[in-house]
């Protein structure tokens, strides 16, 4: 399995499509995230991701081992963005190719449940009235 | 280091312990003494060189410790 | 809902994503099928779509209708492709966007499980040796 | 209608049937025994006015009828 691992300022789904496209997989499984314009009927003006890099990109390479090792899957891009971010925006990016569409659906299923649990990465919403740490509370 | 909210709550990005702390448990506990707001989060893990720490882990001069408040990533 | 359904002889993956991406939708699933190089160890040469364009329209329509019952949707894209295509060119893309991404998870999966057992299209593989419609016989 | 294998199958993209076929399974019946090689097939269904018909469905003249060899779109 071969995997794109980025964590930068800009990502877009095309280049990870670009990245899992080969001529020998049968279908491709896309998960993208963006920047909500509301949050609870608040306006939100922008975004901001903070990360921890060194470990959330460990933290990604181990969610492209498991799912090298419970699927049959030729390859994954995993792309995150950091820093800041208006609505429209794309956040996040998982693409998954696979000879077979179920494994496809499933690992990259696996892989964003896994990232939004485990990948240090923490989202700050500014709203008109003030900023919160998305999450944080209970 | 301390990330997030976790930032904010100690006015920091990083701090300097002067208490002996041997373990991951007894660091959790200090932060909570020293900054309550803590308490009032979801979840704060620890991450002791760049994974994620039970309380029983032993730290050591030189460990990079990270506070991870609850994750909001994706 | 608003739904994007069409037939013709490219699609790409951008086009659908492009239409389903809002300012609003939380998170998008996309499947992309595209022409694999071999099938069972045969190098194949291209393929040909048939389809009996007036009632695959009605069938991809009858599946945006049930992604409408049965999920929150915000929009979804349905593309496929007739005449000839070569190795490595995309053949059909689903785009799913909700608010939820389980529920475009499952959204995108019905669909595409849907059209290949209902949407009227016909896939014949061209090898070195001969061709042979896909699936045909048992 | 003729599409896929069923085309090849019959040598035509169309056919003009002169034999009273009163429903859907008549005609699958018709078919089979003038065109043997569809027995091979793995299923065969028929479409009435663009949606798939089970056997009873009455026929009558000015309907657009498809034959629905296995598919394979996607």
């Amino acid at each position: 399995m071969e995997q794109l691992i980025r964590i930068g300022p800009t990502v877009t789904a095309q280049e990870a499509i670009d990245f899992v496209q080969s001529p020998e997989s049968g279908g491709i499984v896309t998960f993208i995230g963006a920047v909500r314009n509301q949050t609870q009927q608040k306006k939100v003006l922008k975004l901001f991701f903070e990360c921890y890099e060194p470990m959330a990109l460990l933290e990604l390479e181990k969610i492209a081992q498991t799912v090298r090792e419970r699927w049959h899957v030729q390859r994954i891009a995993m792309l995150h963005v950091t820093g800041e971010k208006l609505p429209g925006e794309t956040v996040v990016v998982i693409a998954v190719a696979a000879p077979h569409r179920a494994a496809a659906f499933e690992a990259c299923q696996y892989a964003i449940d896994t990232l939004k649990e485990a990948v240090p990465i923490w989202k700050q919403e500014f709203f008109e009235d003030g900023a919160v740490w998305v999450a944080a509370h209970p | 280091m301390l990330f997030g909210i976790m930032k904010d709550i100690a006015a920091a990005r990083t701090l300097t312990i002067e208490a002996e702390l041997p373990t991951v448990g007894a660091l959790k506990k200090w932060l909570m003494q020293q900054y309550p707001g803590m308490q009032q989060l979801r979840a704060v893990m620890v991450a002791v060189n760049k994974a994620y720490a039970a309380d029983d882990t032993a730290l050591s001069p030189g460990d990079e410790i990270a506070i991870i408040p609850p994750l909001s990533g994706g």
